[in-house]
């Protein structure tokens, strides 16, 4: 599969293979979605919707059927794909079109201590306008959920939940379908971040019953500037669109404006057709791979990972133990290493990881983690048993140098 | 002719240049607004019922000639039907046009919009006319 | 230089040879914008700023080093620089990041009735929320601003005043200069809609002394889903971040969040990196022509144009008939035809032009434009003479046809 | 050694193993807290001034080698100069760190960070330590 993806053959300017095991920040793309853009703007590039010609037609065509891939993809219909630039774009959408015009000073919203920050400081930001209550909830030890305490915490007056259904930090699967339950039971909205659980396992948003779903596509194959926010249709009627402007319009006149038909009206301005449509080549390449076997691969690497790390000296490993819990993100501290230094010698040998803050500030300090940072590794569907063996190698480079 | 008389038929050309039933009731029970957004077309239209029946139909609008044309054409083939076989007609209509589906029952003058699926931008404009008329009976 | 641009060697289907007038609505691209993007997922791609590996380097210096071909084309600073996902998007930025915060019931926000719905609906909703005065400019009967009706409704209380330099109805450039001149005696500030003029003539934001310039990348050869929110230093103190979220945080605590400083703390989440260095590379293109000569093969073009249409019988044409005031765009009717079905008939020419209300509806119903939609062709770079002819030909054939 | 030890100097490495002046002054004039938002290191820096001279400097944080080593370096170089002085140790340093140019005078051990701009995302790290004492000073 390496072959698919012409980046993973870069030789680094010091001769070291390129190893990447960067995949939560970010995914490389196979060939077949790099060409599908530049076919796009080889021959059919337009602006959707509007123009009424040969390629306005072309560009309109594969623009719907990109939308119809990912309603596929996630068991949504057409109507309830709205295409954003991202988790973060969709995230905020939330918060500024559901959240502004539902929620009021008496009302709760509650977060994971675990949230990405784009799946926090929205939400935290909601709470200080409307002036209510905001609640992280508690983690155990290996990062879960507290799931007793966050059955403490929801209360009648919750209205917003919001939770990622895999956590970037230290990949942990959250139990987003008992937690659907209890939400829906107190009358409160779920909001699931999907931006790693979508690239890494199969989604169904009837089945986990999200009213929202935010993911991004360049976390799966995808290019950049594209994500997704899927809205059940019983929440279309109380989303507000939040960014106005061309193509989402009904009629403007001088004293008020009316909307067009979702999804257009929470998608203003020029869509990022190409990015719909990459997204859409990516889904293919995945559907051929077949999301089940993606996270069983990820597993068996993480399984792997994780048996050789467990007895290596001074290595500190952070999340549960138990697979079912987790995908394939290893989080790891050096004792008396800054994680940084640990990429940095990593890089030396090839070996692209992520070392900080994984933008989930509220877990490490919740957890003391030394540091306030860690070094992760993350597995995507290229990566085989001989990347996390030089991970393992590398490591014990950093241990010598330091 | 080209591959433009697909688009623009004669019966259509006719419809559009004499649009029928094109104008006000002076008696109407049900007025039903609606616009295509994104391109801008209009129509209005008025009915008045009688036994469950359409007894009279007019409209008024602005648009392309597919769409004036399809309001024109709706008018005409939509009066005298009892709202049920107007449903069932709107039905058949709305398919021939999205899907391209050969329809099983006599769509009249309206089968000659039967190549407008192959016009991905033009299905709004044809449909716009049916969808006002949907609103209205539902 | 049509060769640059592998689409425009599109034969339709019906043999017809492609002649792309739709520019005013998405450019397309050339060769070395497309290749750069691919480069960029063949061999750099990773996520920016955070990941300090091989690729991660490559990929944030190729994002820092964009934003500086952002700033000096238009001759600001690199601070001043804040990526976004299009004008739409930056214009929203501004209303709801500097407009909600800094506008109050008091206060009143001008516009021009020439205003794209981008440019329109966002001040609209604005001055909705505020309960404040949205006041919307008159037109002179060509399209034009009228200056003196402008000069008497701006006062002390008003706020924003909202402009395009370079209209996308008509193409009409407006005076800005002199708009600013006012703007800042009284006080208030302007935000300048760069996304017709920043792609076809020289911008220079100190020059034309904006607060805010917001523009797109497709529409100057550049990939969808990017674009530019220029922000005068000054205005960074009082633009509040607008999407929250990764990236654009200092520290995130459960009660509280500090923000990064500009322009981090204006991109929230992962960065549209493929959609930056296109920009830069179309930026590359452009500049290696030159503004000024592109406003010039754009007058020239629209000269040519509209000394032939002139004079055709059933045939207006809108706008001011001065050059000084107009880039490449002819924007036109013909008498008992329906816009959409000229553009059919154009169309099936080989000729793509853009025909319905261009996303500006109060334009065409203050000039009480027939049908409430126009056709408009509108020139770039690669188009020449014979383009014109085609479409005047493509125009007899209209009129025999209806 | 290899490519790395032109990032990991030994006088850093020796630096970051035994950060000089590493702790919290008893009595001091000025306090500066700085993060370095992307990556999360962090550093607080107390100066004690004397006539318009800095009489001594510590700080406490945490962070890389890179930046810890910085931090230590900078406080040995820095104790015992006027505040202009420092200004133009710190410009010189900046300027070395971020452009790769050559520093007119002579920067003491600050010198083995000569090679961080080559290393972009390391620059910031190199640099916290100096922003900080900028703001002190300024
Ligand atoms: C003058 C003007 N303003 C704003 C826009 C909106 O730009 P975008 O659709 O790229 O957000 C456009 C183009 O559609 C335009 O021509
Ligand atoms: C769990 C989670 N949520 C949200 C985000 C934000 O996604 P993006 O940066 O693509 O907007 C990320 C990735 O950075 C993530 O891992």
């Amino acid at each position: 599969m390496k072959k698919d993806f012409p980046i993973l053959s870069t030789v680094l300017p010091n001769g070291k293979k390129l190893v990447y095991l960067d995949n939560a920040a970010t995914t490389q793309k196979p060939l077949s979605v790099i060409e599908r853009i530049s076919h796009f703007y080889k021959s059919e590039n337009a602006n959707v919707s509007r123009s009424a010609h040969y390629l306005g037609e072309q560009t309109t065509v594969s623009y719907n059927n990109a939308r119809k891939a990912v309603a596929k993809f996630i068991n949504a219909d057409e109507d309830e794909v709205i295409f954003t630039s991202g988790t973060t774009e969709s995230i905020n959408m939330i918060a500024y079109g559901w959240g502004d015009p539902n929620v009021s000073e008496d009302d709760e919203i509650i977060v994971m201590t675990s949230e990405h920050h784009s799946d926090f400081v929205p939400w935290q930001q909601l709470a200080m306008r409307k002036k209510c209550k905001f609640k992280v909830v508690p983690l155990n030890i290996d990062g879960t959920i507290n799931m007793v305490e966050f059955k403490k915490s929801i209360t009648s007056k919750t209205k917003i939940v919001a939770c990622a259904r895999m956590t970037n930090s230290f990949g942990i699967i959250n139990p987003v379908e008992e937690i659907s339950k209890t939400v829906h039971e107190n009358g409160a909205i779920l909001v699931v971040d999907g931006a790693q659980s979508v690239p890494s396992m199969p989604t169904d948003v009837k089945n986990m019953d999200a009213d929202f779903l935010s993911f991004s596509g360049h976390k799966m194959l995808g290019p950049m500037g594209i994500g997704v926010l899927y809205a059940k249709k019983d929440m279309l009627e109380s989303l507000k669109p939040f960014l106005t402007g061309g193509g989402m319009i009904d009629e403007v006149k001088d004293e008020s404006t009316t909307f067009a038909c979702a999804p257009d009206r929470y998608e203003a301005g020029t869509p990022n057709v190409e990015g719909a449509i990459g997204l859409a080549s990516a889904i293919e390449y995945l559907d051929e791979i077949g999301m089940e076997n993606i996270l069983e691969h990820e597993r068996s690497l993480f399984e792997y990972a994780y048996s050789k790390l467990k007895s290596v000296d001074r290595v500190t490993l952070y999340g549960p133990k138990e697979i079912e819990k987790r995908a394939g993100i290893v989080t790891f501290n050096i004792k008396g290493i800054h994680p940084h230094d640990v990429a940095a010698v990593l890089d030396s040998n090839g070996i692209a990881i992520r070392s900080g803050h994984h933008c989930a500030q509220p877990i490490l300090r919740a957890l003391k983690v030394d540091f306030m940072a860690t070094a992760r590794a993350s597995f995507y569907i290229y990566n085989d048993k001989s990347d996390v063996d030089a991970l393992v190698d590398a490591i014990e480079d950093a241990k010598r140098r330091f | 002719m080209d591959e433009l008389s697909d688009l623009y038929a004669e019966v259509i050309m006719d419809h559009q240049r004499h649009p029928r039933n094109f104008g006000k009731l002076e008696n109407f029970d049900r007025e039903i607004q609606m616009t295509n957004s994104s391109c801008g077309d209009q129509i209005s239209l008025q009915i008045k019922f009688e036994n469950e029946k359409i007894k009279d139909l007019k409209f008024t609008g602005m648009g392309c000639a597919i769409s004036m044309a399809s309001a024109s054409v709706m008018t005409e083939v939509m009066k005298g039907l009892s709202v049920k076989e107007a449903k069932h007609f709107c039905d058949e209509f709305l398919e021939m046009i999205r899907e391209g589906k050969v329809p099983a029952d006599d769509l009249k003058d309206a089968k000659v919009f039967s190549n407008i699926h192959k016009y991905p931008m033009r299905i709004k404009c044809a449909t716009l006319a049916w969808h006002a008329l949907q609103k209205a009976i539902e």
